[in-house]
C-alpha cells in the first residue's frame, strides 16, 4: 500500500471530563473509501471533528494527525479547507436563514472555479430549489446541500459523516453512487450506519468501540466473517444484505 | 448588648464632625467641584486659617453620592450613625429632597447645596440652604420687563420637576403681577428643538424665560435662534456655569441672563479671599454655595456647641456677609436671601465675558414664605 | 434565525433538579438556613472590618449598606427566575421593583395610606401590572420580546419623568413622608430594622425560587428554557407557564420596591431606568444564571460595588496614583464596567461556577493515599 | 381514530401537503414512505398543530381539532418524534423522562411541590429509560448525548406521555445497526394494547416492512397510495419514485 | 403649509442622525449578532476624535477641508477602536450572546467615564464649519443646515452600506456565521476576519454619527451617545434587525411621528407614540418591518 493520505496516531479527546476518544490510530488510504464503523456514541463524530479541528471549547486534543507531511492538529480549520480538506457534518448543518444559492456560493473557495454542473447534475432539487430557504428543505434536500457544498471544489480528502441518513432509498442509492464516483478521484473518509451502502463502498474499515480502535482492515473482508460483524457491530453478516 | 450601640461623644476638645455628602463623579460632578472649592474657602475664612472654632476642630469628611438619592442616603446614614450633627452638601435636588427628612428624622443639621429646587425651603425645621432656589431665579428674570401688566409670557422648560417649579414660579411672580403667561413644555431627552421653537414663535412672546439644563442645551438655543425666535423677543434664562457659556453660541448675545454668580459679580471682602484661595482664581456659579455653607457651619458650631437646636437657632434670621454680599436666613422658612444679578454675555469662540447689568438685593429677589413642614 | 437571536442562557442544570452530591449530601440542605441565621445576628457584632465597610458592622452606615445590598440579591434571584430558569429575557425588569417603590411611596406620601395597606396594595397592583403587561409581551419571543418589556418599561419611565400631577416628583423624585411609618422603621438608629427586613425579603425570594425551581413547574421552566415548541408537543401551555412566572417574578420586584423605598426613604428616577434591567442582567450573569447562590451573589456584590467604589475612587490609594490611573480610577463607573469585563473572562460561568472551578484544584491540593 | 380530511397546507401557489386523507384505526401501524421534500414531516406538522392547513380538517376521536393548539391536542393523547431531535438539552436525560411524564399526568403547575419527591414519575420515567436502553446515560445531560442516543431518547419522551395516537418521524435516522432490532421491538410494542395506533415515517424499508399494516406513499404532498406492504411495494410508480435500483 | 415642510425636513434631519447611528448598530446586530450596548462609545470616540483632531491635528480644523480631515480621523479612530474591541474582548465570546451584552455594557459604562475622566462631564463646543450654524430656506420655512448635511450623510451611508452588503460576499459570510461560525470555517472561510470587518465599518458609521451629531448638536459631551441610542435601538428593532433599509424606513418614521406628534400633541407624547409604534410593530410583525434579515 503507498502512503496514506491522512494518518491519525494516538488521537486522545477529552471534553468536559470525559474521555471520549482514549488513544485512536488509524490511516486512511489515498484512494477509495475508508469506513469509520462503530454504534451510537463510540466517537465517530468526535473524531471527524477532531481532525479538521472542530473540537467544542473547552475540549482538549492530543495526538497527531497528518496528512502528507503536513501536521494538522496546530493549524485553524479555515486552512485546513482551503487546503483541500472537505467535511460533510453529521447534522448537515445547512444554513437556515440562507437560499440554497447562497448556501452553494458561501462554498466558493477564492481562485478555483466551482463545479456547479456536478452538483446540479448530481442533485438538480438544488438547483430548482436556489431561492428556497434551506431550513425549510426537507431533510433529505438539506442532506443533499450539505454533500453538494464541498462537492464544488477539489479536495484532497472528504470526511464524510453518516451522508445518508435519513434519505430515501432511491437517493441513497444515489448518493452511494456520487460517493463512488467521488471517490475515483478523491479519497473518502466515511462514518456510515447503513452497511449496505458500506459494502459497496468501503474498501477499508475502521472499527471503533469505546473511544478506542476496535478493528482495522480490509472492509469486505470484516463484513464477510460473520463471527467478526458480531462481535465488532453486534450484527449477523446476513443481517448486512436486508 | 442591642445592636448598635454606637459612641459618639465628647468632650470640650473634641473635633466637630462635620459630613460633606455630594457629587464627586456623576453628571453634576463638576458642580460638585466647585462646591467643595467654596466650601474650604469658607472654612478657612469664617475660621480666621485656623479651621477651629474655638479650641475645636472641624473635622470634614466628605462622600461621593454620585447623583444618587439612595448613595446619598446611605452616605447620611453612616455619617449620622458615627456621630455626625451637620451634614451640607446636595448637589442635586433630588439628593437634597432625600436627605432633608433623614437630618430631620435623625435631628441633625443638614445645609443644602447648589440644589435649587424651592421644596427645600421650609422641608423642616433642620434644613437650611446656602445656595439659591428656582424662585429668586424667576424674580430676577421678572426684572426684565418692568412693568409686567398685559405682556405676555411664555415658559420654555423640560418636563418634570425642575420645569414644573419654574413654571409655577412664573405664573406666580409674573403672572401675579398682571402678566398672561404660558408655556411650552419638551421632554428632557429632546434632540431636535424645531417644533417647540415654531410653538413659540407663533405664541409671539413678550418675554420668554428659559429653563433648560442638560447637554442639549447649545442645540436648543441654537435652534431658537435659527427659528428666529431670540430675533423676536426678550429671552431670559439662568447663566450656568462658565464651562457651559461657548455652548451659546452665537446665541449668547442675545439673550438677558439672570444669574446667581459669576466672576465678578461682586466684589466682597468674601469674593475676594474666596478668590483668592481656590486654584485658578476664577470663582464660578457654585463657589458661593460652598462657600456660605461653611459660613453657617461655623456660625452653628460658634453658638451651637453639639446642640443641634441651637444650632438651628442661631441659624434661624442670621445676616452674614457672603461671596455675594448680604445674605439673610430667613428665620420662618430658612430661605437664604441673596442678591441676584443680572447679567450680558459678550464675546465668541470659547472666551467669553459676562459682566453685571443690574444688582438685585435680597430682599427684592426675596420668595414668598413657605409653610415649615416639620 | 429570528429565534436564534437570543441564545437560552448558558446551559445551567438547576441545582434543585441535579443529584445530590456525596459528601455534603448531609450537611447541604441545611447551610442556607446557617446562613440565614448568621446574617441574622450580624448586627451584634461590633467586628470591624477596615477597607471593606467604613465602619464596624453594626454601624448605621453598615447596615444601610448592606441592607440594600441584600434586597438586590433578592431582586436579583427573583430576575433569574425569568431569566436563568426559564431562558426569558426581559429587558423591563425593573418596572416592577419601580412600580413597588413609587406605589408605596405614592400611597403612603400623597395618599397617607397606613404602611401595611400601601404594601399590600402595591404588591398586588405591581403583580397585576406584570400579569397584564406580561400577557402581551409573551405573545412574542426572543429579541422581540426583549424589546416589547423594554418599551413598556420606557413608557414608565416617561410617566415617572414627566411627573403627572406632581404624583412622582418626576427628576427630582419623591420622598418618603415617615410621619405615618412605625417608629421602628424610623430613624438611623432604627436602621437595623430595615436589615432584618431586607434580609427577609431575600430569604422570601430565595425560598421562593427554590421552591418553585424544584417544582414540577420549575422543570417545565427549564424545559421551557431549551425548547419551548417541544413543551407545547408535550402537551403544556407554554404560554400560560410563562405567564405565571413572569407574574410571580413581577410580583417579587414589586414586593422588594416595597423594602427598597423603606430602606432608602424615597423615590428617585434611577429605579426606572433601562440600565437597571441591564443592571438585573449583569448581576445574574456575574454570579451565575441559574443557580442558587449565584444571582444573590451577584446582586449583593454589584451593588456592594456600585456604593463602594465612590468611596474608593476618592480615597487617597487612589488620588496618590499618576493622573493617567488615578482619573479613571475616581470614576467608579469605569471600574464598575472594568470589572463586569473581567468577570466574564475569569468566570465565565459566574461566581457560582467557582466551586467547580475550583475542585479541581482541590482535589490536587489533598494528600494522595 | 386518527384521520384528516382533504388536509392541504401551500405556501404561495406550491401545495406542499396537498389533499390528504388518511384513516388511521385503533391498534393500527400505519408506515408512511416517501421521497425527500414528499411532505411527510410537513404532514405531521399539520396533524400535531405546529403548522396551521390551509384547507381541510384534522378528526382525532371523532371531534374536529383542526383548530386546537399544539398542547390541547397532545393532551388529546397525540404524541410525536422529531426527525431532528429536539430535547431538553440543559437537562440531564432522567430530567427529560421526568419532565414528560409529568406533562403526561398532570399537576404541572404545582409551584410549592417538589417534584423529586413524586417517586410515581421517577419510576415511570425510569420504566421509559428502561425500555429504549438508556438508563445507564440517565445523568448525562441530554445535549451532550451522541446522535443516536438522542434518537433513543426521543422516543423515551413519547413513551413517557403514553399518547394514543403516535407520530413517530423517521426513528431509526443515524441509529446503529446494532440498535436497530432493540429499538424495532420497542416500536412495536408500542401498538402492543390495541388502543393506540403509530403513524411512522421511515426510510428504512426493512423496518418499515416489518412493523407496518399498511403503507401510505406520499409524493408531492399527495397521497400517492395506502395500501398493504405487499401491494405498495409492487406499485410500479413506488419503485420508480421512492425506492429505485436497491442496493 | 410652511410648518409643514420646516417639521418634515427638521424631523428627517433628525430621522437621518437616528439612521446614522442605527446604521453601525443595525449591521452589527444584525449580522454579528452583538448587542452591542456600546455602541454609544464608538459614537463618543468619533466625536472627540473630530473634536480633538480640529484643534491639534496638522491640516485638520473646523472649517472646510480641514474639517473633512478632522471627521475622517474621527470616524478612523471609531473604527480603530471597535476592531480593537472586537478583537479583544468580543472575539473570544463569540455565540454567547448574554456574556456579549455583559461585555458590551460594561465596555459603555468603563468607556464613558473614561471619557469623562478625560475630558470632563461639561459639554464642550464642537468645532464646525459656519455655514452648518445657518439655515436654508425652503419653501419659506427655515431649515437647518446641519440637519441637511445628516440627510446627505444618511443617504451617503444607507447607499454605500447596501453596496457593501450586495457586491461583496462579506454579507453573506457574516449572515452564514452568525448562524453557525464552525460551519462556516469548515467551508474554507475566515469568519473572524469577516467580523471583524463588520466591527470596523460598524464603529466607523458610529463615530460619524458621532462627528457630525456634533456639528448637529454644537457640542460633545461624554454621555451623549447613551441618550441617542436608546431611540437607535427602537429604530434598529423596528425595522428589522439587521436590516438597514429597514432601519432608514423605521428612522424616517420614527423621526417624523416624534416630531410631528412634539408640535401638535403635548409634550413627551412623541416619546410615547414612538415606544408605542415599536410595541405594536413587534407584537403585530415580531420580525420587525423589513422581516428578513440583511438581504442587501
Ligand atoms: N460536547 C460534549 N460534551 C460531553 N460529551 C460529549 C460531547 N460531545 C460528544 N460527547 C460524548 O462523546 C461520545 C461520543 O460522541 P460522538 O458524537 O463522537 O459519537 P458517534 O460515534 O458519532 O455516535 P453516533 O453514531 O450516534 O453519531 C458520546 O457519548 C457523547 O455523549
Ligand atoms: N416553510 C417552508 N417554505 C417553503 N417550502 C417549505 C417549507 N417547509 C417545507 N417546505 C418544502 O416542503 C416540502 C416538504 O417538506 P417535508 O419536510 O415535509 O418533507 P419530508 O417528506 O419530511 O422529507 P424528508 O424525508 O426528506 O424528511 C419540501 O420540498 C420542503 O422544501
Ligand atoms: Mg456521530
Ligand atoms: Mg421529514
Amino acid at each position: 500500500m503507498s502512503e496514506p493520505v491522512l494518518s491519525v496516531e494516538d488521537l486522545s479527546v477529552r471534553i468536559a471530563g470525559l474521555h471520549i476518544l482514549q488513544g485512536v490510530s488509524f490511516e486512511v488510504a489515498p484512494t477509495g473509501v475508508t469506513v469509520l464503523l462503530g454504534r451510537n456514541g463510540v466517537g465517530k463524530t468526535t473524531t471527524l471533528r477532531a481532525i479538521v479541528g472542530l473540537t467544542p471549547r473547552g475540549g482538549e486534543v492530543r495526538g497527531t494527525v497528518r496528512m502528507g507531511a503536513q501536521s494538522l492538529l496546530a493549524r485553524p480549520t479555515h486552512r485546513l479547507v482551503r487546503g483541500g480538506l472537505g467535511y460533510v457534518p453529521e447534522d448537515r448543518d445547512v444554513f437556515a436563514g440562507l437560499t440554497v444559492a447562497e448556501n452553494l456560493r458561501l462554498a466558493e473557495r477564492r481562485g478555483t472555479t466551482p463545479a456547479y454542473d456536478k452538483v446540479f447534475a448530481l442533485f438538480p432539487e438544488l438547483d430548482r430549489r436556489g431561492r428556497q430557504r434551506a431550513g425549510s428543505l426537507s431533510g433529505g434536500q438539506q442532506q443533499m446541500l450539505a454533500i453538494g457544498r464541498v462537492l464544488l471544489n477539489d479536495n484532497r480528502l472528504l470526511l464524510v459523516d453518516e451522508p445518508t441518513k435519513g434519505l430515501a432509498p432511491k437517493v441513497v442509492t444515489e448518493v452511494a453512487e456520487v460517493l463512488e464516483r467521488v471517490a475515483e478521484s478523491v479519497p473518502v473518509l466515511l462514518v456510515e450506519q447503513n452497511l449496505a451502502v458500506v459494502r459497496r463502498l468501503a474498501s477499508d474499515a475502521v472499527v471503533l468501540s469505546a473511544g478506542r480502535v476496535a478493528w482495522t482492515g480490509d472492509a469486505h473482508e470484516l463484513l464477510l466473517e460473520t463471527a467478526l460483524t458480531k462481535s465488532l457491530l453486534g450484527v449477523g453478516s446476513g443481517e448486512v444484505h436486508a | 448588648g442591642s445592636p448598635q450601640d454606637t459612641a459618639s461623644g465628647g468632650g470640650d476638645a473634641a473635633p466637630v464632625k462635620v459630613g460633606l455628602v455630594y457629587s464627586q463623579s456623576g453628571p453634576l460632578a463638576s458642580y460638585g467641584k466647585q462646591y467643595i472649592e467654596g466650601f474650604k474657602a469658607g472654612l478657612d475664612f469664617a475660621t480666621k486659617g485656623t479651621g477651629k472654632v474655638g479650641d475645636r476642630t472641624i473635622e470634614v469628611t466628605e462622600a461621593d453620592d454620585a447623583g444618587d438619592p439612595a448613595k446619598a442616603v446611605s452616605a447620611a446614614k453612616d455619617l449620622i450613625g458615627k456621630g455626625t450633627k451637620i451634614i451640607a452638601g446636595s448637589t442635586s435636588s433630588g439628593v437634597a429632597l432625600q436627605v432633608a427628612p433623614i437630618a430631620a428624622q435623625n435631628k441633625v443639621l443638614f445645609i443644602s447645596g447648589p440644589a435649587a429646587t424651592d421644596a427645600v425651603t421650609g422641608a423642616n425645621k433642620y434644613t437650611f440652604r446656602s445656595g439659591r432656589q428656582s424662585w429668586q431665579d424667576v424674580v430676577t428674570a421678572k426684572s426684565f420687563i418692568g412693568d409686567a401688566a398685559g405682556k405676555k409670557v411664555v415658559v420654555f422648560a423640560q418636563d418634570g420637576a425642575f420645569g414644573d417649579a419654574n413654571e409655577a414660579a412664573v405664573k406666580a411672580v409674573i403672572g401675579g403681577a398682571g402678566a398672561t403667561v404660558s408655556s411650552v413644555r419638551a421632554p428632557a431627552s429632546a434632540t431636535e428643538f424645531t417644533p417647540f421653537a415654531s410653538q413659540i414663535k407663533a405664541a409671539k412672546p413678550d418675554l420668554l424665560f428659559v429653563a433648560w439644563a442638560g447637554t442639549t442645551a447649545g442645540a436648543m438655543w441654537q435652534t431658537l435662534d435659527q427659528q428666529g425666535v431670540l430675533a423676536a423677543t426678550t429671552v431670559v434664562t439662568g447663566l450656568d456655569i462658565r464651562a457651559s457659556w461657548p455652548t451659546f453660541g452665537a446665541a449668547g448675545s442675545k439673550i438677558s441672563f439672570l444669574s446667581h454668580y459669576f466672576d465678578g459679580a461682586s466684589d466682597t471682602e468674601a469674593a475676594k479671599a474666596a478668590k483668592a484661595k481656590i486654584a485658578g482664581g476664577t470663582l464660578d456659579l457654585f463657589h458661593p454655595d460652598g462657600f456660605a455653607a461653611a459660613q453657617m457651619v461655623v456660625r452653628a458650631v460658634q453658638e451651637g456647641g453639639d446642640d443641634v437646636d441651637k444650632m438651628v437657632t442661631a441659624l434661624e434670621g442670621w445676616e452674614f456677609e457672603g461671596v455675594k454680599g448680604t445674605m439673610k436666613i430667613r428665620a420662618e422658612d430658612h430661605a437664604l436671601l441673596q442678591p441676584m444679578y443680572q447679567a450680558k454675555l459678550t464675546g465668541s469662540g470659547t472666551a467669553f465675558t459676562a459682566t453685571a447689568q443690574k444688582t438685585l438685593t435680597g430682599d427684592e429677589s426675596a420668595p414668598p414664605v413657605a409653610q415649615m413642614k416639620g | 434565525m429570528t429565534n436564534s437571536v437570543v441564545d437560552a442562557p448558558p446551559a445551567q442544570v438547576p441545582d434543585e433538579l441535579t443529584p445530590g452530591r456525596s459528601r455534603w449530601h448531609g450537611l447541604r440542605p441545611y447551610l442556607p438556613l446557617v446562613a440565614l441565621v448568621v446574617a441574622a445576628v450580624l448586627p451584634y457584632s461590633t467586628l470591624n472590618l477596615p477597607g471593606i465597610f467604613e465602619g464596624p458592622l453594626n454601624s448605621p452606615g453598615t447596615l444601610q449598606l448592606l441592607a440594600i445590598c441584600l434586597v438586590f440579591g433578592g431582586l436579583a434571584a427573583g430576575y433569574d427566575l425569568l431569566f436563568g430558569r426559564t431562558g426569558m429575557l426581559s429587558f423591563g425588569h425593573a418596572l416592577y421593583f419601580a412600580a413597588g417603590v413609587y406605589g408605596t411611596d405614592v400611597l403612603v406620601t400623597k395618599a397617607g395610606l397606613p404602611l401595611w395597606q400601601a404594601a399590600v396594595l402595591t404588591v398586588i397592583g405591581g403583580t397585576t401590572l406584570a400579569a397584564l403587561l406580561g400577557a402581551v409581551a409573551l405573545r412574542t419571543v426572543g429579541i422581540a420580546f426583549a424589546m416589547v418589556t423594554l418599551a413598556f418599561a420606557q413608557v414608565g419611565a416617561i410617566l415617572v419623568a414627566r411627573d403627572f400631577g406632581g404624583l412622582t416628583g418626576g427628576e427630582e423624585g419623591l420622598p418618603l413622608d415617615v410621619s405615618g411609618l412605625p417608629a421602628a422603621l424610623v430613624g438611623v438608629t432604627n436602621t437595623v430594622n430595615l436589615y432584618w427586613l431586607a434580609l427577609a425579603y431575600l430569604a422570601l425570594v430565595v425560598l421562593v425560587v427554590h421552591r418553585v425551581s424544584g417544582s414540577p413547574t420549575g422543570r417545565v421552566l427549564a424545559g421551557l428554557r431549551d425548547d419551548e415548541r417541544r413543551i407545547g408537543v408535550l402537551g403544556l401551555d407554554p404560554y400560560r407557564f410563562k405567564l405565571v412566572t413572569f407574574t410571580l417574578a413581577g410580583g417579587l420586584a414589586s414586593a422588594g420596591g416595597v423594602v427598597y423605598v423603606l430602606i432608602v426613604g424615597g423615590a428617585s428616577p434611577h429605579i426606572t431606568s433601562s440600565e437597571l434591567t441591564l443592571s438585573l442582567l449583569v448581576m445574574v450573569v456575574l454570579g451565575g444564571p441559574g443557580t442558587r447562590w449565584g444571582p444573590v451573589l451577584g446582586g449583593v456584590l454589584y451593588m456592594y460595588l456600585d456604593h463602594r467604589l465612590t468611596a474608593f475612587g476618592s480615597s487617597d490609594a487612589v488620588n496618590s496614583l499618576p493622573a493617567f490611573l488615578s482619573h479613571p480610577l475616581s470614576q467608579p463607573l469605569f471600574v464598575l464596567g472594568t470589572v463586569f469585563i473581567l468577570a466574564v473572562y475569569f468566570f465565565p460561568g459566574g461566581l457560582a461556577s467557582l466551586r467547580t472551578r475550583l475542585a479541581p484544584l482541590r482535589t490536587a491540593l489533598r494528600p494522595r493515599r | 381514530m386518527l384521520a384528516t380530511r382533504g388536509l392541504t397546507w401551500r405556501i404561495g401557489e406550491v401545495a406542499i401537503v396537498d389533499s390528504v386523507y388518511l384513516d388511521l384505526k385503533p391498534g393500527e401501524f400505519l408506515g408512511v414512505i416517501g421521497p425527500n421534500g414528499a411532505g411527510k414531516t410537513s404532514l405531521f406538522n399539520l396533524i400535531t398543530g405546529l403548522r396551521r392547513p390551509t384547507e381541510g380538517r384534522v378528526v382525532l376521536d371523532g371531534a374536529d381539532v383542526t383548530m386546537l393548539p399544539v398542547h390541547r391536542r397532545a393532551r388529546l393523547g397525540l404524541g410525536r418524534t422529531f426527525q431532528a431531535s429536539s430535547v431538553f438539552g440543559s437537562l440531564t436525560v432522567r430530567e427529560n423522562v421526568r419532565l414528560a411524564v409529568q406533562a403526561h399526568r398532570g399537576g404541572s403547575m404545582k409551584l410549592w411541590r417538589r417534584a423529586a419527591a413524586d417517586r410515581e414519575v421517577a419510576a415511570a420515567a425510569d420504566a421509559a429509560l428502561d425500555r429504549v436502553g438508556l438508563h445507564h446515560r440517565g445523568t448525562a445531560l441530554a445535549g451532550t448525548l451522541a446522535h443516536g442516543e438522542k434518537r433513543k431518547l426521543e422516543i423515551a419522551l413519547l413513551l413517557a406521555g403514553e399518547p394514543r395516537v403516535m407520530l413517530l418521524d423517521e426513528p431509526m435516522a443515524g441509529v446503529s445497526a446494532e440498535d436497530v432490532p432493540e429499538l424495532v421491538s420497542v416500536i412495536r410494542s408500542l401498538t402492543g394494547d390495541s388502543g393506540r395506533a403509530v403513524l411512522m415515517v421511515e426510510h428504512h424499508m426493512d423496518v418499515i416492512l416489518e412493523l407496518a399494516d399498511r403503507i401510505a406513499v406520499m409524493h408531492h404532498g399527495a397521497l400517492l397510495a395506502c395500501d398493504t406492504p405487499d401491494t405498495v411495494m409492487a406499485n410500479a410508480t413506488v419503485q420508480e419514485a421512492y425506492l429505485g435500483e436497491s442496493l | 403649509m410652511n410648518t409643514v415642510v420646516l417639521l418634515t425636513l427638521t424631523g428627517l434631519g433628525l430621522a437621518a442622525l437616528y439612521f446614522l447611528v442605527a446604521s453601525g448598530l443595525s449591521l452589527v446586530f444584525g449580522l454579528a449578532d452583538v448587542l452591542n450596548f456600546a455602541h454609544g462609545l464608538f459614537l463618543g470616540v468619533g466625536a472627540y476624535a473630530t473634536w480633538w483632531a480640529a484643534g491639534n491635528l496638522p491640516g485638520a480644523g473646523p472649517d472646510g477641508l480641514g474639517f473633512v480631515v478632522a471627521v475622517l480621523f474621527g470616524v478612523l479612530a471609531g473604527s480603530l477602536v471597535a476592531v480593537l474591541v472586537e478583537l479583544v474582548l468580543i472575539r473570544p465570546l463569540y455565540s454567547r450572546t448574554i456574556e456579549q451584552v455583559l461585555v458590551t455594557v460594561g465596555l459603555s459604562l468603563a468607556g464613558v467615564a473614561l471619557l469623562q475622566a478625560t475630558w470632563g462631564a461639561d459639554p464642550r463646543t464642537f468645532p464646525r464649519p459656519d455655514w452648518s450654524r445657518q439655515v436654508t430656506a425652503v419653501f419659506g420655512a427655515q431649515v437647518p443646515n446641519a440637519g441637511l448635511l445628516l440627510i446627505v450623510a444618511a443617504v451617503v451611508v444607507l447607499g454605500a452600506l447596501l453596496a457593501f452588503l450586495r457586491w461583496t460576499r462579506y454579507g453573506l459570510i457574516i449572515r452564514a456565521g452568525v448562524e453557525n461560525r464552525e460551519m462556516v470555517t469548515a467551508l474554507g472561510i475566515d469568519v473572524r476576519k469577516a467580523f471583524t470587518l463588520v466591527f470596523a465599518i460598524g464603529g466607523a458609521a458610529a463615530a460619524l454619527a458621532g462627528a457630525l451629531g456634533g456639528v448637529y448638536f454644537g457640542t460633545v459631551s461624554p454621555g451623549q451617545g447613551g441618550s441617542l441610542l436608546i431611540f437607535a435601538f427602537i429604530v434598529v428593532v423596528i425595522g428589522g434587525m439587521g436590516s438597514v433599509v429597514g432601519s432608514a424606513y423605521a428612522a424616517v418614521a420614527v423621526g417624523l411621528l416624534q416630531q410631528f406628534v412634539n408640535y401638535y400633541g403635548t409634550s413627551g407624547l412623541g416619546d410615547l407614540c414612538v415606544v408605542g409604534l415599536l410595541a405594536v410593530v413587534l407584537l403585530l410583525r415580531p420580525q420587525g418591518l423589513a422581516g428578513k434579515v440583511a438581504h442587501a
